[in-house]
């Protein structure tokens, strides 16, 4: 394992101390924890936006931290959902009165752990309300499983939750636009090479050279199937096909993420990119905005994730509403 | 017998040793089936219960209980963090008023703690987690009717390996449906360390 | 190699129909060229800013168009100058009558095409001004020999050009502010992996497992000096000091950028980031604003670069200046 | 004798398969004191030269180089695309007016493709660079009077193996300062290439 860390027990305590001194003037790090909030946090008359998970996603979460987008991000160790207690500060740190909103992404140990600091923060008496997303389609949806993972499709949400709070919007109002942003985004990714959790020192997986993962999370965890390697063209076929056969996107304006696991060339992305919008065209979807980059990642895996939401003018305006946030200015 | 403070910390104490000696195997289980972060995430909260339970002195077990599980609660992070916490703070009051860990009080600790498992998990047995080798302790408890240290590692043990065949419907082992099918659960195996654990004290006390 | 293309001899054709697909309402392809133009350009009364080079450092250089940084990025085949006809294309369709100026990364292929595409568009009547950027500290700087490659400090060099040109900067303004950027930025970098040229289809060079190269430049090639893989603070440190050693930052303001040359985890940056604010706190350097991030990549390698840039109060105002590049928004 | 379109054709296309087969040796060149696209930038270059002329009649060799320079120049990039190309355009403006390129205008054509190389890169002799062949190549035309076919691609190698013992100041081996030395450089082993398959189209027409 070659790695820029000084200890693996140590990378998420510094990350978190790096990220801070990078944006002294837009954040600030609570004091021993691994939280980053808006410097100018309880943002008076505001819901608080809250999100997190483990880390090794970054720019997830604290890129997004920014007027217009989150308030606050909380990082668990690589991969591991962050503690109830360390949720619990955020949320504290957040709150102005109005509530506070938690966006989780769909796994047993993210929506435990901001479950219970909800609870905790409820019982101090704060109101909290919070969205699951889950826009993975690799995975079943199921009430009787764990469902859906929530993968780079969660980047809307905090986008579009972030930009109505921001407006003003109160809890309930927040959380119905979350919801409906949760309704309306699919996503699906594929991986070419697995990545290394600093602690364990070896890939999650392995991969033979003409080898490559579909339906892969964000977690170094392996994809749904193994295939033999495909052009960008095939991949971006596969993807978004998968994305738009489990929710009719047809006759609308989208939104379009191609996002970038952590060492795929900026290059790739645009080459799927490419297809991805000739194939959307093909089908007559119309799209209203791209993002192609790293956006949710999964340390130094290469690889790539397709990421559909579908617009009303309400998450249009959200969607285009300014943000500060250093990875996604808008 | 009973396992009073003194055991009750070296139970602690040998669940640690064996989640540092087998913190490989144990993130190895999480690799094909989950984000092979298990032995790492065990063995950072149990490091955590070791030191926080060696600085203090407890007065009964129900409050050494409540040190681990506000611990690993605070310290472990993912599904298992929460889960295992859960677990012991459910053990723990149960235990509140006893002196002792005994046959007597087991039982309804374990059964507490399957519940509170189930209940923050949301799932049942049979779903590829650890509650596959809670649950069936609590059953085996039940049948005996004191400590036998000698099967209480080989029944969990065996629960452990049932989980093998089990397809994952909770957890990140669910993602993979049929493909789960022939991995043991890595919650599975940190729940049978420390069963092993428990056994082996209970053990050292019938000498 | 393991890449998704789709063939690697049409990879920087279909990547550049991506970009543009991708931003249809801030720019455009020049037709059957690798040129991408703001949509608007030439903008009228404006001095046009041109950069580019080989492809593979995205989001260098289309990245950085948009009001208030780069006019037109020509990009070449991956690693390789673009050729004279196709900037003398971008030259043309961004000039307004106000002359254009080019930013060059001081290679030989960078500076001979440009300059020859220069001549072109005199020939043609367009006045051309041009900077050569040459911010690597692990060259010498030498007038005898090809001298100091330009990387990452190329981007403070872009987004400085093209505030003041938007400001309504005239050519001779641009070219003295962008030549002061250039004296007063200067970089460093390292890399623990190689990268994989597509129409090679092997890496460049190989690096063993506790082996790093320091000094490496942009294009896949080595460093300057093999050494055993170090510690992110000791890394941090190599590459500050040897920044630090060769020009006098001290008593100063300073823009930082720690740069991803593809496949670092942003995790790992900041916890480089982290170090290099400690070193220059300790050396009384004041950080004024700091960017994390990948600006200036080498295809999928690992590894990054330390970046720092002087700053008076004109620069500061046009550092801070409004930009709509999708890869530099503020 | 001397070269007339058709052989000048068929010097081209030999220069364009040596490139090929050699394409990944040359990149192999470039990848430890360079950025290993050399032959992938020549390849593509020639391939590009070899459609183009065999698509056009050509009624002199000086439009023939004339195209082929024009076509290195706007699809090969990087140095060795505009510095071939400028060694080409010398030729062909030397080459004008002559109906064939032999031995009495080919020194000329060398020269002065060597000095729109030196002006275009800031180079000289004895910078490790592709003029480390066509500068001794001008020397040894000068010296004989006559074409000799036999020693044409010997000359050219010979000086291409010295580019080894120079140390690089220009162009990008010349960040590898000491280190550059013990390499042969790619632009002097394509030039090589060009010299031997000028030898070869010289000697088909002695025959
Ligand atoms: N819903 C659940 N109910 C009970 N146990 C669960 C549940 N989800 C996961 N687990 C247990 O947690 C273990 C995984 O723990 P760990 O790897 O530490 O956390 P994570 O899955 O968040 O990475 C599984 O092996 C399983 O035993
Ligand atoms: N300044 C220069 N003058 C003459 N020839 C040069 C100069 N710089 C580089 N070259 C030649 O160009 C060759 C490299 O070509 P190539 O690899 O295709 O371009 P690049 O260096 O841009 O990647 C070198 O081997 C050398 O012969
Ligand atoms: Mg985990
Ligand atoms: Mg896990
Ligand atoms: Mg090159
Ligand atoms: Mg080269």
């Amino acid at each position: 394992m070659k790695k820029i860390i000084n200890n693996p027990d140590r990378a998420l305590q510094e990350m978190v101390e790096g990220i801070a001194a990078a944006y002294p003037n837009e954040v600030k790090q609570l004091p021993e924890t691994t939280v980053i909030v808006r410097k100018d946090a309880p943002v008076s008359n505001k819901v608080g936006i809250v999100s997190g998970g483990g880390s090794g996603h970054e720019p997830a979460h604290a890129g997004y931290i920014g007027k217009g987008m989150l308030d606050a991000a909380v990082s668990g160790e690589v991969f591991t959902s962050p503690t109830p207690d360390q949720v619990l500060e955020a949320i504290k740190a957040v709150d102005s009165g109005k509530g506070v909103f938690l966006v989780i992404k769909n796994y047993t140990g993210d929506v435990i752990n901001f479950d219970m600091a909800a609870e905790l923060a409820e019982a101090e008496g704060i109101e909290v309300e919070k969205v699951v997303v889950n826009d993975d389609v690799a995975v079943e949806d199921s009430s009787f499983t764990t469902g859906r993972r929530g993968i780079a499709g969660t980047v809307f949400v905090h986008k579009i939750a972030g930009a109505i709070a921001e407006q003003g919007g109160s809890l309930q109002e927040v959380k119905a636009v979350a919801e409906k942003v949760v309704e309306n985004v699919r996503s699906m990714g594929m991986a070419l090479t697995s990545c290394i959790v600093p602690a364990a020192g070896k890939p999650s997986f392995q991969l033979e050279d003409n080898e490559m993962e579909i339906g892969i999370g964000i977690h170094g965890e392996p994809g749904i199937e193994r295939k033999e390697m495909a052009t960008a063209h095939e991949i971006a076929k596969e993807l978004t096909e998968k994305v738009l056969n489990d929710r009719d996107f047809s006759e609308s304006d989208v939104a379009v993420m191609v996002n970038g696991l952590g060492a795929t060339p900026e290059m790739e992305l645009y080459i799927v990119n490419k297809s991805v919008q000739e194939i959307l065209k093909e089908k007559g979807i119309k799209v209203y905005k791209t993002f192609v980059g790293e956006y949710m990642t999964s340390l130094e895996m290469a690889g790539c994730s397709v990421s559909l939401l579908k617009l009303d003018d309400e998450i249009k305006s959200l969607l285009n509403a300014e943000s500060s946030a250093p990875a996604f200015r808008i | 017998m009973g396992l009073q403070v003194t055991e009750a910390v070296e139970w602690m104490k040998r669940i640690n040793e064996k989640i540092h000696i087998n913190k490989e195997y144990l993130t190895s289980l999480d690799q094909p089936i989950g984000d092979g972060d298990h032995g790492i995430n065990m063995a950072r909260g149990f490091q955590e219960v070791s030191n926080k339970i060696t600085m203090e002195n407890y007065e009964n077990v129900a409050e050494l209980l409540k040190d681990v599980a506000m611990t690993l609660m605070s310290k472990v992070g993912g599904a298992s963090g929460p889960l295992f916490g859960t677990a012991f703070l459910k053990m723990s009051l149960v235990a509140k008023g006893s002196d002792t860990i005994n046959h007597d009080n087991i039982t309804r600790m374990l059964e507490e703690a399957v519940n509170g498992v189930k209940q923050r998990g949301k799932a049942v047995e049979g779903e590829k987690t650890l509650i596959d080798v809670w649950s069936p302790m609590v059953e085996y408890f039940k049948r005996v009717d004191r400590f036998k240290a000698g099967e209480i590692a080989g029944e969990a043990k065996k629960a452990m390996e049932n989980t093998k065949d089990i397809m994952a419907t909770k957890g990140r082992a669910a993602y993979f449906k049929e493909k789960s099918i022939g991995h043991i659960d890595p919650g599975a195996a940190t729940s049978f360390y420390m069963f092993e654990a428990l056994s082996e004290v209970i053990k050292a006390g019938e000498k």
